[in-house]
């Protein structure tokens, strides 16, 4: 059963009058849809959820790339005036609560950070939901948001020796693979100026 | 230069033994590392180290059709491919609206739950394995597995990288004969159950290692975000196949087995319970399979595109909580693709539950999380 | 002359002189030689000596074997069945393969020491297998204090395994080498207070008198080993399960405990000195439950009247040979104690049952070993293991769990 | 929530025998250990060079190209369409249409490379193929030393006739054939009686190579 997005946005809005919160609709089947709320808000509203509507379990948390903003805004776009499209791209994190005791869910919950390059802060959500630390950690790894907050905000998939964010959409592979000679593909160009002469 | 101490830290206060376990070790079930800290035995800080087998499979994912993914989801857990193939599956159908013909959500809970046969058998081998039994449980175990992995063979021509289900079905029909092959596995199931419990429950040695061990309260266990049987052991009545009904399983018969502490013990206990329990789902589906498409005749196979949308759909996975959750934005691939993989959030708190226990305790806890690292590192 | 040597007091046919032809062989060969007295009794030594090490090699060589096969069996496997005819060559096989492994010594070990601990590990072993009465007339070195020879010696053992696990420098080794220096001596103390109410009851430490007095029949068909006694099946129980932790072996082989500490004293061993803590381990096994034969299963003495025209040596081997299969099974199915688990189990419930046999055999001895003697220490025994049982099911015992079944 | 309690099944009671549950394990043991010399259905494994566990018809490997009648080359259904080659999870299809020397498509491939040792056996290229061409094989001991030409599959190695697919798969090659005879027949058909229009002959054909693509997807079933 989906939560009910718009009574917990007017519950939300009541407990935390200052903090910008817009409902965002899902325009595929699923009809799952979310709220965005203001990074400066969320620990607070994740812990009204957590302790006043019963949402015990942060199930999933995740973050998206969105290098195009306008293309953010048409997988989930909003019916709040108030809400400012944004102009540059930016990175997403979405969380995905459920509640045990009521069995609904998911209540969708995103967070975007200003902009892709400096200012990539959003707050860690490991103090209201421990389910997050290792994801949390994962989404700093793969998609390079800083989570404020975090205890151990390490690299968790990849080296701690490395340096890009593979998940992000304008990663650019490396090209020193293994040479092997594939007859076809871009990875074939792409070890010949790695390996200039293979024998 | 024979007083050498090879292990001890420098000063005498600070006398505490660092080990790394893994990432190849006997019992990490794959390439797996703990950071284990011990004063003599007991352990004080452990930090899981895992990325071994980092494939990004999200970005492979994101990169191809909708279709190229479901093989990949196979390799995810490699114990119980098909259960990832539904989880997949049923995602993009709920993205995409696609139906279901009834024929294939039979076929895919008598999947589901043979799935669920195979990884708890095999659980029970590991953990024994973990414990230092030499190897007969295990081989018990997979003994077992292997005539289910047979019919498998059978259905979807791979053991375990099926590649079976399709968004609206299933990728081919039930040979001839497959139906009652398998109801003679469930009918031989209960007594080789009867058998393992008898080999196992009942042991003083496993009792005294796995009562006890690695129990955390069950509200701690909800926030770190623990999911399956872990959770279940602990006495939370969580099971999505009840609790967020997914496929046909509200048409079914069957009980959730709840834990009392959420000991290793439990664990295992809920294991077997559960086996019993897919056993009379597994019956109940067999006896009601109808006639009919295996697949949906408008379902598409090349060329297939999602409307402009997100959904996060998840199963009640053999270990846990399987989620995926897709973003579409029209195109033949999906613009977001993410797995939430029940062994890597069950990892959460592993070190909560080791602290100040013993080294050999850590491989049970390990073990009684059952991880597969496909899953975990992704 | 080669009937000269097998001359015995027996017939001909018992075979009774059969492991002892090496020695006497010798002994006529120097004396023919003109060698002086000392140096025969050397010669005939070093033949008995060399005899007891190469039929123990043997039988270790088919051990590795067979119990492969066994476990297998157990398993529902096959084993090992490529090398010549059901595997028979396996050993060989696998000695090759050891034999031609490269040597690893890691940077950080002690060198020597490193070098020695395989060395030793096997030696004490090998000592005291030379006490033990293999047969009617094969005692390859009759001791008076044979039994405390054999204990002594076998202290040995628990040195070159910590040696092992010290010099390898290593953690995995370290962690092994604390739990086995912990394990060996705490079981020492049960293995030998187990074994005191046999030489209480047989007046001597010399384990040939010691089968010597377990000769005979009750009733006509029991034989009267220390076994079929009260104090004699606990003490035998107790000794069973020490030598079960004295040798390292599942349920109680935590120095090697391979599911956590990898391979625990010999992690960092390879190639043939891995070979040789193999060996060590089993002759070990082999001295071990040859002691526990002679002490309370008869030594090599027949299990049935009538059945004395076998070779004694030939019960001896076929007693090893079941109690090995013991092993071997208890290995194919127990899961590993923890090392407190472990601790506990010896200090509270080995060492007072073993304490207890002491008292009974006593009794046993000066209430004329009738029936008198079962009624007043079956008893004694009883009424302290159900104390130990309660205490068990009070404080030890894990408790019922019950399950709940949600229906939705 | 049902408050139906239960004990543990096999759990000992509170009161029990010290090592009652052990001697039960080695009870268990020993059977499997006595059994194993007798029971079939206890021993699973089987000894491999010498005996072989028999292989579902349904077991795929790697995939091969079907060709009919005798000529590997003239009679090879693949068309170069690429549909696999787009298809493909792991990209290891490489396929380059032959073309004569105006340039003009011969439809049919010219190199059709499978480098299996990316290949992920997942079927998916059978199962999408609209001409009938592309199956997967059964054959699995294909262990080579050559770690890069060995494990490249040209053509030559991939081309195997009808008659394989019918020994390899009966149950799906009858199918396939009966349907590819029908649609010939109503092709024949076809082009007998408007041999005069030949451009709606063309048509015509064409119309047919699109049913055969609908009826390859969906009927496709192994």
């Amino acid at each position: 059963m989906n939560a009910d997005p718009e009574s917990i946005l007017g519950l939300l809005r009541g407990a935390l009058p200052g903090v910008h919160i817009s409902l965002r609709k899902n325009p595929g089947p699923s009809a799952q849809h979310s709220l965005l709320i203001e990074a400066s808000g969320l620990v607070e509203a994740s812990r009204f959820l957590r302790d006043h509507q019963e949402f015990d379990l942060l199930s999933n948390v995740t973050g998206i790339d969105w290098p195009d903003p306008t293309k953010a805004d048409k997988v989930a776009p909003t019916e709040d005036e108030g809400a400012i499209a944004p102009e540059v791209g930016f990175l997403e994190v979405v969380y995905h609560l459920f509640s045990t005791t009521r069995r609904v869910g998911p209540l969708v919950l995103r967070c975007r950070t200003k902009d892709r390059r400096e200012d990539v802060r959003i707050p860690s959500l490991v103090s209201v939901y421990r389910s997050a630390e290792f994801q949390e950690r994962e989404i700093y790894d793969l998609f390079g948001v800083t989570f404020t907050g975090h205890p151990d905000l390490r690299r968790i998939l990849m080296w701690d020796e490395y340096v890009d964010h593979p998940m992000r959409k304008d990663y650019v592979a490396p090209d020193d693979y293994e040479y092997e000679p594939t007859p076809h593909d871009a990875v074939l160009e792409k070890a010949k100026v790695h390996y200039p002469a293979p024998s | 230069m024979i007083c050498r101490a090879p292990t001890l830290e420098g000063s005498d206060e600070d006398q505490l033994l660092r080990v790394s376990l893994g990432p190849q070790h006997p019992s990490t079930h794959g390439v797996f590392r703990m950071n284990v800290v011990l004063d003599g035995e007991t352990v004080v800080r452990l930090k899981p180290v895992f990325g071994y087998l980092h494939r990004n499979h999200e970005k492979i994912a994101e990169g191809t059709s909708y279709l190229a993914s479901m093989p990949y989801t196979d390799r995810l857990d490699y114990i119980c491919p098909l259960s990832n193939n539904w989880a997949y599956a049923l995602a993009v159908e709920r993205l995409a609206g696609v139906e279901v013909p009834e024929r294939a959500e039979y076929m895919r809970v008598i999947l589901a739950e043979l799935t669920r046969l195979i990884n708890h058998t095999a659980f029970l081998g590991f953990i024994l394995g973990d414990m230092g039994a030499w190897g007969s449980a295990l081989m018990y175990a997979f003994r077992e597995r292997e005539k289910i992995l047979d019919l498998f063979e059978d259905l979807t021509g791979a053991r375990m990288m099926a590649n079976f289900m399709r968004f609206g079905g299933c990728r081919n029909d039930l040979p001839t004969g497959w139906a009652e092959r398998v109801s003679v596995i469930v009918n031989d199931y209960g007594p080789f159950l009867d058998e393992m419990e008898k080999f196992l429950v009942g042991n003083e040695i496993l009792l005294s290692r796995s009562q006890d061990v690695g129990q955390l309260p069950k509200e701690q266990l909800l926030n770190g975000g623990i999911t399956g049987p872990m959770l279940r052991a602990a006495g939370v009545n969580y099971d999505l196949r009840k609790a967020d009904p997914y496929g046909i399983y509200e048409r079914f018969e069957f009980r959730i087995p709840l834990g009392e502490k959420g000991d290793c013990y439990d664990r295992i206990m809920i294991r077997f319970l559960e086996m019993r329990e897919s056993l009379k789902i597994l019956r109940q589906a067999l006896a009601q399979l109808p006639e009919g498409d295996y697949i949906h005749p408008k379902a598409k196979l090349r060329n297939f595109k999602a409307p402009v949308g997100e959904v996060y759909s998840r199963i009640e996975g053999p270990k846990g909580e399987l989620g995926f959750y897709l973003i579409s934005d029209g195109a033949t691939n999906p613009y977001r693709y993410r797995v939430r993989p029940p062994s890597f959030v069950n990892l959460t708190l592993l070190e909560d539950m080791c602290l100040g226990l013993d080294l050999a305790d850590v491989i049970i806890i390990l073990g009684s999380i059952d991880i597969v690292l496909g899953e975990v590192d992704r | 002359m080669m009937l000269a040597a097998i001359q015995t007091d027996e017939s001909l046919w018992s075979l009774e002189w059969l492991p002892r032809l090496p020695q006497r062989l010798v002994e006529m060969l120097l004396h023919k030689l003109g060698a002086s007295e000392w140096f025969v009794d050397f010669g005939g030594l070093l033949a008995a000596a060399v005899t007891v090490v190469a039929v123990f090699l043997g039988a270790f060589a088919l051990l590795s074997l067979i119990e492969r096969k066994t476990l297998a069996r157990v398993q529902n496997r096959i084993g090992p069945n490529r090398a010549g005819w059901f595997g028979i060559l396996q050993p060989v096989a696998d000695g090759i393969k050891m034999l031609t492994k490269e040597d690893i010594v890691p940077a950080r070990a002690e060198k020597l020491l490193h070098l020695l601990a395989p060395i030793l590990i096997g030696l004490p072993a090998i000592l005291a297998l030379g006490v033990i009465p293999y047969g009617r007339e094969w005692t390859p070195v009759s001791l008076d204090l044979g039994l405390l020879f054999f204990f002594s010696i076998g202290a040995l053992t628990e040195v070159s395994v910590f040696m092992a696990g010290w010099a390898s420098g290593s953690k995995f080794p370290m962690l092994g080498a604390m739990r086995a220096i912990s394990q060996m001596v705490s079981y020492e103390l049960p293995l030998l207070l187990s074994a005191l109410g046999v030489v209480m009851v047989t007046g001597s430490l010399s384990l040939p008198e010691i089968v010597a007095r377990q000769e005979g029949y009750h009733l006509g068909f029991l034989p009267a080993w220390n076994l079929l006694t009260p104090w004699g099946l606990v003490g035998g129980l107790v000794f069973f399960i020490a030598a079960l932790a004295e040798s390292n072996r599942s349920p109680f082989d935590l120095p090697e405990g391979e599911s956590e500490i990898v391979a625990g004293h010999m992690t960092e061993y390879s190639g043939f000195k891995y070979a040789l803590f193999f060996m060590g381990e089993y002759l070990g096994l082999f001295a071990i439950s040859g002691l526990g034969i002679t002490l309370f299963l008869g030594g090599w003495q027949a299990p049935l009247p009538g059945l004395e025209f076998v070779p004694s040596w030939i019960w001896f081997f076929g007693k090893l040979a079941l109690v090995i299969f013991l092993f071997l099974w208890i290995r194919a199915t127990f899961p590993r104690l923890r090392i407190d688990q472990l601790m506990r189990f010896a200090w509270l419930c080995l060492i007072p049952m073993a304490l207890l046999t002491l008292p009974a055999a006593a009794i046993w001895h000066f209430t004329g070993r009738g029936f008198l003697s079962w009624v007043v220490t079956v008893p004694l025994l009883m009424i302290p293991w159900g104390i130990l049982t309660v205490i068990f099911n009070k404080r030890l015992a894990p408790a019922t769990r019950t399950y709940r079944f949600a229906d939705s | 929530m049902n408050q139906d309690k239960m004990e543990t099944p096999a759990a000992p009671a509170r009161w029990t025998w010290p090592g009652l549950g052990l001697l039960q394990g080695l009870a268990v043991s020993g059977k499997n250990f006595v059994q194993s010399f007798y029971k079939k259905e206890r021993m699973t494994t089987v000894q491999y060079p010498e005996e072989r566990a028999p292989i579902s018809p349904n077991f795929r490997n790697f995939p091969f190209l079907c060709y009919d009648g005798d000529d590997p080359k003239a009679g090879l259904r693949c068309t170069a369409c690429t549909i696999c080659e787009k298809e493909c999870p792991p990209q290891c299809i490489y396929i380059v249409l032959d073309r004569d020397e105006n340039g003009k498509s011969l439809k049919r491939p010219k190199v059709f490379d499978i480098d299996i040792s990316v290949c992920m056996n997942c079927g998916i290229c059978a199962e999408v193929c609209p001409f009938d061409s592309i199956y997967m094989d059964g054959e699995y001991e294909l262990s080579t030393d050559d770690r890069f030409g060995g494990l490249m599959l040209g053509l030559d190695r991939l081309s195997k006739s009808a008659d394989y697919h019918m020994k390899l798969r009966p149950e799906q090659a009858t199918e396939v054939m009966e349907r590819r005879k029908a649609e010939e027949e109503k092709k024949a058909a076809a082009a007998a009686a408007k041999a005069a229009k030949a451009k709606a002959d063309q048509e015509a054909k064409e119309k047919a190579a699109a049913e055969a693509g609908a009826s390859g997807e969906k009927g496709d079933e192994a």
